[in-house]
C-alpha cells in the first residue's frame, strides 16, 4: 500500500477531487481560494510520490515541489489582496453576488 | 525496547498503517475544509490538512520538502490567509450562505473528475516506475537548484517580486483621491457604494 | 551559467530590471508618471533593439538546455516588446483622469512581459509553468487596477479564481506528462514520446495529462468552452488594460501551446488534432453569435477576441491535421503566427480608440458613447473604421491577409481542417455584421447632447499610429508584409525541423 | 519603393507604344479618386458649402485621362492582349504570391466608357442636387471613394484586387445608401444591402479560393490558361464557376438576392444613377464576362446563370409594372435589365451582354438622373400618384427622360434597340428559344411600364401638391447639363458602336477578350441576315416594343413630341378593359391575338402574377433574408444567457469541458 506509486497518485486524485469540489460549490471567494490551494497541494502530492518511485526524477521532484509551493504563495498574495479590494467595493466576500457584468 | 515488524493483531507494515493514517486525515480534513459551514474553521482545517500532507512526504523520504510544506504552507500562506478571512467577515458574512445552489452539479462534476483521474493513474503501467521507493538526498539538490534549475530559481524570485509588489498596490488603502470633491459624472462604470443585498441584481451596464 | 548564457537572455535581464528601476525611481521621486512612462517607453525600445542584436546570433540552448534563443524566441519577444509599448502609450490617457498611477502600473506590465518572453524560449516544462504564472499573476493585478471601481475588481476576481483553477489543472496535466516521460526538457519529452509504440494505444495516464494539459491552455487562449472568463475580465478592466489582455496573454499562450503541443507533444499529435479541430471551430462560431448581441463595445470586442481565438486555432489545426512533414504543416503555423502579429497591431488600435474615449472619467464604453464619432472627432472614427475593417477581414487591411493565411493553411491540409476553412469564411462574413455597426453608430448617428470633445495625448497619438500603420503597411506595403512573414517561416521551420529531427 | 513600382509584367511584352506614360496615366486613374477621397475628408467640414471643389475637378480629370486611356486601348495601342502591368508586388509570400496589377483591354476599355463618363455627370450633378444639404462634403468623399473602388474593380488584373475592390464599392455603397441615416428606412436599407451583399461575397471568397488552391494563381489570364489543362472533374469547375457567379449574383442583385436593390433607392437619386445603376451593379456582368473561360467550360453553370438573369428579368418587369414610386420603378428596371445581361451571358452572347451593359448605363443613369430632377422639382416627392402634367414645367428633363424611355423600350434607332435586340436575336439563333420568348414578353412589359412612369408622370391632370404646384421648376444647369449630356450616347450609343450587327465596333474591341470563351463554346454564328431570321427577330422585339408602349399610352396618356398631339390618359380604362380592347382591335387577328394576350397577361394574370410575385418577393424571399439574420442574433441571444456573471457556473463549465475532453480523449478518440 504505502509502497506503491499508484496508491499515492490515488490520493492525489481524490485531494483534486475534494478541491475542485470546493470550488465549484463555495460561494466565499477566499474559501475558493482554499480549493485552489488544496489542489496544488494535491498535484505537489503526485510530484513528490513520482521523485519518491521514479529514481530518474528523484532530485527533479523535490524542486518542482518547492517552486509549486513558490507559486502558491505568490497565487495567494495575489488572491488575497484581490479580495479585500473587492471587499472594499462591494462589502461582501460572496464571489457569485459579484454578477454585474454577465451574457 | 524495539517495536514488532509489523502492526499489532493486523499484520500490516508500519509504513502502511502510517500511510493509512495519513490518507485518512488528509481526505478528512481537506473535506472538513471545503464542507465547513465556519470559514475560520475551514482555515483551520486546512492547516491540519497540510500538515498531514507534510507526514505523508516524510513517508515518501523527503524531509525537507516536508519541511517547506510546514514553513511556507502553515507558516506563511495560511497565517494569510487566516488574516484575510478576519479582514474580510467582520462586519457581513451570513454563515448559512455556504453553498452555491449549482453545489449539486459541483460535487457531480467534482466526483467524475476524481473518479476518472483516480482510475486512469491506477490503470497506467508507470514506465520508468520501481516498486521501492527512494529517498531524495538533501545535497544532490543543492547542487541541481543551483546548476539545472538556476533559471527557474530565478524566475521564481521575479515572481514572488511582483506578486507582492502588485499585491501591496491592491490591498494598500489609499487616501481619498481628489476626485470625489470633483462634481462626479454619472457615474456608469463605477460601483455604487451600498453593497446589493444577498440575492439582488443589478442591470448590466 | 555562462557569460554567453547572460548575454543571450539579456533582453529578459533587462525587461525584469526595468521594472525594477521603475519601482525604485518611484520611490525616489514618488507620483511622477512622466518619469515612470518615459523610463518605460526608452527602455522598451532599447529592449526591442537587444532582443534583434541577440537574434542575429546563432541560435543556442542556454541554462542546461531549459531555454532557447531561437528565431522563434526573437519572433515572439519582438512582437510582446512592442504590445507592451504600445499598451503603455495609450494608458496614461485613461489612468491619470482616474488618479491612477503609472509607476505600479508598468512595473507589473513588464512583470507580465517578462513571463511572455520567458514563455517563448522556454525548453523546460518547469520554466514553461513558472514563465505563465509570471504572465498572469500581474495579469489579475491588471485587471483589478482600478481597485475602487467595482467592475474592474469584479472583473479581476473571476480572472484570478478561474486562471488560478486552470493553472491548477494545468500543473496537473504537466505532472502526469512528467512522470510519463520522466524528465522536463522538452527535447527529451519529445524524445521519449516518439519512442512509444504509435500502433498500440497510449497510456491513459498520459491522456488524462494531456487532456488535462488541454483544458489548461485551451482556457488561457479562451477557446471556448473555457472562454468564460474572458467578456467579464475585459469589459470591467481598465481599458488599455483590457487591450493588453486581449493580446498579450492570448499570443503568450499560444507561443506555450508552440513550445509545449507543436515542440513536445508533437510526436502524438494525431491524439490531439480532433479536439483542436472542435474546439477551433465552435470558438469561431459561438464568440461571432454573442459578439453579434453585444451593446457595450468592449464586451463585444471581448467576444470577438475569442472568434479570432479561434481563427488562430484554424492555424495549429492546419499544423496538426496536416500530414507529418508536408508543407501545410508549416504554411499552418505560419498562419499561426502571422496573424498573432496581425491581431496584436489590429486589437491594440480597437481598444486604444476607446480608451481615448474615455479619457474622460464617466464615459462609458457603451456603444452611444459612439454615436457621431465621425463628426465629433474625425481621425478617431477613420481609424477605429480602419481596425474594425481590418478585424473584419476587408482587403487590403492586414486582418484579411491574417484570415487568408490561415484559411489557405487550413485548405492545404486537407480533411476535416478544410471544413474549418469554411467555417472560417462563413464566420467572418458574419462578423462583418457586429463590427460594422460600430461603424454605423460613428457615421450614421447623431452625437449625443452630452457629448464632450475627445481628448488625446500625444503618447495616445503615438500609440495609435504604431497600431494603425501597422495594420496599413502589414497589409499594403510589400516589404513590411514580407518582412512579417518571412520571419514567420523561419520562426516556424525552427519548430519544425526540430520536431522531425526528434 | 520604386525598385518595384511600375514594372511591366515580364510574361507579356506590351507594344512599344505603350510606355511609361500610360502605365502612369492608369495608375493615376485610380489615384486621383483616392486622393480626392482623402483631401474631401481632411478638408471637407471647412469647404463649407463648396464641398464639391476638389471632388467634382477630380473627377474631370479623371475623365479626361480615362478617355486617353480608352482611346489608346481601343485604337489597338496596347495590343490584342491589352496593356498589362504590375504596380508592386503585394502579397510576396512563398507560393502565394499576388501582384497588385492592372489589366487594360477592350473589356475594362468597355467598361471605363461607362464608369468614367457617368461617373463624372453624376458628380456634376450633384452639385446642384445635393445644394442644400448640410455635411455635403461627406456625399462627395465617398463619391470620390467610390469612384476608386469602381475603377480598381474594372482595371484590376487578378482576383484578389478585384475582391478587394469588390469590398469596397459594397462598403460605398452601403455608406451611401445610409447617407440620410436620420430616416430610419435608410439605415435599415443600407444594412440589408450589405448583409446580402455578404451573402454573395462568401461564395465568390470561396471561389477565389477554390482557384488558387487547385491552380496556384490568381492572375485572370494565367488562370485561363491553366484552368483547361488542370484536368479538373467537370463538377469542379462547375463549382468554382458557381461559386464566382455567386458573389456576381449578389453585386448584381439578381434572384435571389435582388432584394436590397429596390431598398437601396433610399440613397440620394445620384447614388442610384451612379451606383445601382450604371456602375456597381453592374459589376457582377463584368464578372461573369472576365471570367467567360471558366464559365464557357460548364454548360451547366452557363444555364444557371442564363435560367437565373432571364427569370429576374421577367419577375422584375411584372413587379415594375404595379409599382407607383418613381425610383422603384427604376429599380425593378434595372434588376430586370440586369437579367437580361446575364440572360445573354448564359446563352454565350458575351458581346451582346457588355454592349447592353454600356447602353443600359447610359440609358439609366439618365433616367435615374432625370426623376431626381422630378423629385427635386416637386419638392421630394416620389410617389407618380401625386404628379403629372409636368412636361410644361420641366422641358429638359422630359425630353432627356423621354429619350431614355425610348432607348430602355427598344425602340429603333435609340441605344437600347440594338442591344437588347443583340441580346435576344443572339438567344434565339444559338438555340435557346425560351430565352428568347420571356425575352420578348418582357419587352412588352417595359415599354409599357416605362411609358407608364412617363404617363402618369407628365402627361395629364397634374395631381401636385397645390402648394408645391406654383413652386414647380426647371433644376439649374450643373442638373440639365448632365441629362443633356447623358441623352447624347442613350440616342446615338447604339448605332455609333453597334452597327452594322456583328460588325460594329463592340465586335471589335471585344474580340480578343471572348475569343477564348467562344471558342470553348464552339459557337458558329450564321452571317447576319437582315432580310432572314435576323430581320423577323428585330421585327418581332421592335412590334413587341412599339405594342408596350403604344397600350401605355393608351391608358397613361402621351404627348407626341413633335406634333404636339396630346393622348390623354384613361385612368377608369383599366377597369373597363376588356370590353374596349376587344372593340378595338377585333378587326385583325394579329390584333384580337394581342387585345386577348394583353388581357390576359396585364389584367387577369399579370395582375396576379405580379402581386403573387411582390408577395413572394416581400414576404419569402425578404423574410428569409430578415429571417437569416434574425435566427443568427437569436441564436446568439441564446448562447449569451450562458454568461450569467458567477464564477460557479463558469468553473463548472469548465470541470465539465475538462470531463469532455479527457472522455474524448480516452474513450472517443483513441489509437
Amino acid at each position: 500500500m504505502s509502497g506503491s506509486l499508484q496508491s499515492y497518485l490515488i490520493l492525489s486524485a481524490l485531494l483534486f477531487a475534494i478541491g475542485t469540489f470546493g470550488f465549484l460549490a463555495r460561494r466565499n471567494a477566499i474559501a475558493m481560494l482554499m480549493s485552489i490551494e488544496l489542489m496544488l497541494n494535491a498535484v505537489n502530492l503526485s510530484i513528490v510520490a513520482f521523485g519518491a518511485f521514479i529514481p530518474a526524477l528523484r532530485g527533479d521532484a523535490a524542486i518542482i515541489a518547492l517552486m509549486v509551493m513558490a507559486v502558491a504563495a505568490a497565487e495567494a498574495t495575489v488572491g488575497l489582496a484581490i479580495v479585500i479590494a473587492i471587499y472594499r467595493n462591494s462589502r461582501t466576500p460572496l464571489v457569485d453576488e459579484y454578477d454585474r457584468m454577465r451574457q | 525496547m524495539s517495536l514488532p515488524e509489523t502492526v499489532p493483531f493486523l499484520g500490516w507494515a508500519w509504513d502502511d498503517l502510517l500511510f493509512l493514517f495519513f490518507a485518512g486525515a488528509l481526505l478528512g480534513t481537506g473535506l472538513m475544509v471545503v464542507i465547513g459551514r465556519n470559514i475560520i474553521r475551514s482555515g483551520l482545517w486546512m492547516i491540519c490538512c497540510f500538515g498531514a500532507l507534510a507526514g505523508l512526504y516524510v513517508l515518501l523520504g523527503a524531509p525537507l520538502i516536508a519541511a517547506a510544506q510546514v514553513l511556507i504552507y502553515i507558516g506563511a500562506i495560511s497565517v494569510l490567509v487566516l488574516f484575510a478571512v478576519m479582514l474580510t467577515q467582520s462586519k457581513s458574512g451570513p454563515v448559512g450562505l455556504v453553498f452555491h445552489h449549482q453545489a449539486w452539479a459541483g460535487a457531480l462534476a467534482a466526483l467524475g473528475i476524481g473518479i476518472l483521474v483516480a482510475v486512469v493513474v491506477a490503470g497506467t503501467a508507470w514506465p520508468l516506475a520501481e516498486t521501492a521507493r527512494t529517498p531524495s538526498p538533501t545535497e544532490e539538490l543543492a547542487l541541481l537548484l543551483f546548476r539545472d534549475y538556476v533559471l527557474p530559481l530565478e524566475v521564481v524570485s521575479v515572481l514572488l517580486l511582483a506578486a507582492v509588489i502588485g499585491g501591496v498596490f491592491l490591498a494598500k488603502r489609499e487616501r481619498e483621491p481628489e476626485e470625489t470633491i470633483v462634481p462626479a459624472e454619472p457615474a456608469r462604470e463605477r460601483m455604487p457604494a451600498p453593497a446589493p443585498a444577498v440575492g439582488t441584481r443589478e442591470l448590466t451596464p | 551559467m555562462t557569460e554567453t548564457d547572460l548575454v543571450a537572455i539579456s533582453p529578459l535581464i533587462f525587461v525584469i530590471a526595468l521594472a525594477m528601476l521603475i519601482i525604485v525611481a518611484d520611490i525616489i521621486w514618488p507620483d511622477r508618471d512622466d518619469i515612470s512612462t518615459g523610463l518605460t517607453v526608452a527602455g522598451l525600445l532599447v529592449g526591442a533593439g537587444l532582443t534583434v542584436l541577440v537574434a542575429q546570433s546563432e541560435a543556442r540552448e542556454i541554462f542546461a538546455g531549459a531555454y532557447v534563443v531561437d528565431p522563434l524566441t526573437s519572433f515572439l519577444d519582438v512582437l510582446f516588446l512592442a504590445i507592451a509599448l504600445v499598451t503603455v502609450l495609450v494608458a496614461p490617457d485613461y489612468l491619470r483622469p482616474r488618479g491612477l498611477p503609472m509607476a505600479e502600473f508598468t512595473a507589473t506590465l513588464l512583470f507580465a512581459i517578462s513571463g511572455a518572453m520567458l514563455i517563448s524560449g522556454s525548453r523546460d516544462l518547469l520554466v514553461l509553468f513558472l514563465g505563465l504564472e509570471l504572465l498572469v499573476l500581474p495579469g489579475y493585478m491588471l485587471a483589478g487596477y482600478a481597485k475602487r471601481d467595482g467592475y474592474s475588481t469584479e472583473g479581476a476576481i473571476k480572472y484570478f479564481l478561474l486562471g488560478s483553477f486552470s493553472s491548477a489543472i494545468f500543473l496537473f496535466g504537466l505532472a502526469l506528462t512528467w512522470g510519463f516521460t520522466g524528465t522536463t526538457r522538452i527535447r527529451e519529452v519529445a524524445a521519449s514520446l516518439a519512442q512509444l509504440d504509435t500502433a498500440s494505444a497510449l497510456a491513459p495516464a498520459l491522456l488524462m495529462g494531456l487532456a488535462l494539459l488541454t483544458t489548461g491552455v485551451a482556457f488561457k487562449i479562451a477557446a471556448v468552452p473555457f472562454h468564460y472568463w474572458t467578456p467579464d475580465a475585459y469589459q470591467g478592466s481598465p481599458t488599455p488594460v483590457t487591450g493588453y489582455l486581449s493580446v498579450g496573454p492570448k499570443v503568450a499562450a499560444f507561443a506555450l501551446i508552440l513550445r509545449l503541443f507543436v515542440e513536445a507533444l508533437a510526436p502524438i499529435k494525431a491524439d490531439w488534432t480532433p479536439v483542436v479541430i472542435v474546439l477551433a471551430a465552435i470558438t469561431m462560431t459561438l464568440g461571432n453569435l454573442v459578439a453579434l448581441t453585444q451593446d457595450n463595445v468592449k464586451r463585444m470586442l471581448a467576444y470577438s477576441s475569442i472568434a479570432h481565438t479561434g481563427y488562430i486555432m484554424v492555424g495549429l489545426a492546419a499544423y496538426a491535421g496536416a500530414p507529418v512533414g508536408s508543407e501545410a504543416e508549416r504554411a499552418g503555423l505560419e498562419g499561426l503566427l502571422f496573424y498573432s502579429v496581425a491581431y496584436a497591431f489590429m486589437n491594440l488600435g480597437a481598444f486604444a480608440i476607446v480608451s481615448a474615449l474615455q479619457h474622460r472619467r464617466g464615459v462609458t464604453s457603451q456603444i452611444e458613447t459612439f454615436a457621431g464619432l465621425g463628426r465629433r472627432a474625425p481621425w478617431a472614427a477613420i481609424l477605429m473604421t480602419l481596425f474594425l475593417l481590418s478585424l473584419t477581414g476587408i482587403p487590403p487591411t492586414a486582418g484579411f491577409f491574417a484570415k487568408a493565411y490561415v484559411v489557405l493553411a487550413a485548405v492545404q491540409a486537407g480533411g476535416w481542417v478544410s471544413v474549418l476553412a469554411v467555417i472560417a469564411v462563413l464566420n467572418a462574413a458574419a462578423a462583418a455584421f457586429y463590427y460594422l455597426r460600430v461603424v454605423v453608430f460613428m457615421f450614421m448617428r447623431d452625437p449625443p447632447e452630452t457629448a464632450r470633445p475627445v481628448l488625446t495625448g500625444t503618447m495616445m497619438r503615438a500609440g495609435l499610429a504604431i497600431t494603425a500603420v501597422m495594420t496599413i503597411f502589414i497589409g499594403l506595403v510589400p516589404p513590411v508584409t514580407s518582412g512579417v512573414i518571412e520571419f514567420a517561416r523561419v520562426a516556424a521551420e525552427v519548430l519544425l525541423v526540430r520536431t522531425a529531427g526528434g | 519603393m520604386s525598385g518595384f513600382l511600375l514594372t511591366a509584367a515580364e510574361t507579356e511584352t506590351p507594344v512599344a507604344a505603350a510606355g511609361a506614360t500610360d502605365m502612369l496615366l492608369v495608375t493615376l486613374l485610380v489615384a486621383l479618386p483616392l486622393a480626392g477621397f482623402a483631401l474631401t475628408a481632411l478638408l471637407g467640414r471647412r469647404l463649407y458649402t463648396k464641398a464639391w471643389v476638389i471632388a467634382v475637378p477630380v473627377m474631370i480629370v479623371t475623365w479626361l485621362i480615362g478617355l486617353y486611356v480608352i482611346a489608346q486601348a481601343l485604337g489597338g495601342a496596347y495590343g490584342e492582349e491589352g496593356l498589362h502591368f504590375t504596380l508592386y508586388r503585394w502579397i510576396p509570400a512563398g507560393d502565394f504570391t499576388v501582384d497588385a496589377g492592372f489589366l487594360v483591354d477592350g473589356l475594362t476599355a468597355a467598361l471605363l466608357i461607362v464608369v468614367t463618363t457617368v461617373g463624372m455627370l453624376v458628380h456634376v450633378y450633384s452639385i446642384g442636387y445635393m445644394a442644400h444639404e448640410p455635411g455635403r462634403w461627406r456625399f462627395f468623399a465617398y463619391l470620390n471613394l467610390f469612384m476608386f473602388s469602381m475603377l480598381l474593380l474594372v482595371l484590376a488584373d487578378n482576383f484578389l484586387v478585384l475582391f478587394a475592390a469588390w469590398e469596397l464599392v459594397g462598403l460605398c455603397s452601403y455608406l451611401l445608401i445610409g447617407y440620410w441615416y436620420k430616416r430610419r428606412s435608410a439605415a435599415l436599407a443600407a444594412k440589408k444591402a450589405f448583409i446580402v451583399n455578404r451573402v454573395g461575397d462568401v461564395g465568390f471568397g470561396l471561389g477565389i479560393m477554390a482557384i488558387w488552391t487547385t491552380v496556384g494563381t490568381l492572375n485572370f489570364h494565367e488562370v485561363f490558361e491553366a484552368l483547361p489543362e488542370a484536368g479538373l472533374e467537370p463538377w469542379m469547375i462547375t463549382g468554382i464557376a458557381l461559386l464566382l457567379f455567386a458573389g456576381a449574383v449578389g453585386k448584381s442583385a439578381q434572384f435571389p438576392l435582388h432584394v436590397w436593390l429596390p431598398d437601396a433607392m433610399e440613397g440620394p437619386t445620384p447614388v442610384s444613377a451612379l451606383i445601382h445603376a450604371a456602375t456597381m451593379v453592374n459589376a457582377g456582368v463584368y464578372l461573369v464576362a472576365r471570367t467567360s473561360p471558366i464559365f464557357a467550360q460548364s454548360p451547366f453553370a452557363m444555364l444557371v446563370v442564363a435560367s437565373i438573369g432571364i427569370f429576374t428579368a421577367i419577375l422584375a418587369a411584372s413587379i415594375a409594372m404595379t409599382q407607383t414610386d418613381i425610383k422603384r420603378v427604376l429599380a425593378y428596371s434595372t434588376l430586370s435589365q440586369l437579367g437580361y445581361m446575364f440572360a445573354a451571358l448564359g446563352v454565350g452572347a458575351y458581346f451582346a451582354a457588355i454592349f447592353h451593359l454600356m447602353t443600359h448605363g447610359f440609358f439609366k443613369g439618365l433616367l435615374f438622373l432625370g426623376s431626381g430632377s422630378v423629385i427635386h422639382a416637386v419638392h421630394e416627392e416620389q410617389d407618380m400618384n401625386r404628379m403629372g402634367g409636368l412636361w410644361r414645367k420641366i422641358p429638359i428633363t422630359h425630353i432627356t427622360m423621354l429619350i431614355g424611355s425610348i432607348a430602355i423600350s427598344g425602340i429603333p434607332f435609340f441605344a437600347g434597340f440594338f442591344s437588347k435586340d443583340e441580346i435576344l436575336g443572339e438567344s434565339f439563333k444559338l438555340g435557346f428559344g425560351w430565352v428568347w420568348f420571356i425575352g420578348v414578353v418582357v419587352a412588352v412589359m417595359t415599354a409599357f411600364y416605362m411609358f407608364r412612369l412617363m404617363g402618369k408622370t407628365f402627361y395629364g391632370p397634374s395631381h401636385v401638391d397645390p402648394h408645391v404646384a406654383d413652386k414647380i421648376h426647371e433644376s439649374p444647369p450643373t442638373m440639365t447639363i448632365p441629362l443633356i449630356l447623358l441623352a447624347i450616347p442613350s440616342m446615338f450609343l447604339g448605332v455609333a458602336i453597334g452597327w452594322p450587327p456583328e460588325g460594329g465596333l463592340i465586335h471589335q474591341w471585344l474580340g480578343p477578350v471572348f475569343h477564348e470563351a467562344e471558342e470553348l463554346l464552339g459557337h458558329e454564328l450564321e452571317p447576319y441576315a437582315i432580310f432572314g431570321i435576323d430581320g423577323f427577330l428585330l421585327g418581332a422585339s421592335v412590334a413587341v416594343a412599339i405594342v408596350g408602349m403604344v397600350m401605355a399610352w393608351r391608358y397613361f396618356g402621351f404627348r407626341v413630341p413633335l406634333l404636339g398631339a396630346e393622348v390623354q390618359p384613361r385612368a377608369r380604362r383599366v377597369e373597363v378593359l376588356t370590353e374596349r380592347f376587344r372593340g378595338w382591335y377585333d378587326a385583325s387577328f394579329h390584333k384580337w391575338w394581342f387585345d386577348d394576350l394583353n388581357h390576359l397577361l396585364f389584367v387577369r394574370i399579370g395582375g396576379a402574377v405580379a402581386a403573387a410575385l411582390w408577395w413572394f418577393d416581400v414576404n419569402i424571399v425578404d423574410g428569409a433574408v430578415n429571417g437569416v439574420a434574425r435566427l443568427t442574433q437569436g441564436t446568439g441571444r441564446e448562447i449569451r444567457q450562458i454568461q450569467t456573471g458567477r464564477v460557479q457556473n463558469y468553473a463548472l463549465g469548465i470541470a465539465i469541458g475538462l470531463l469532455v475532453v479527457a472522455v474524448s480523449y480516452l474513450v472517443v478518440t483513441p489509437r
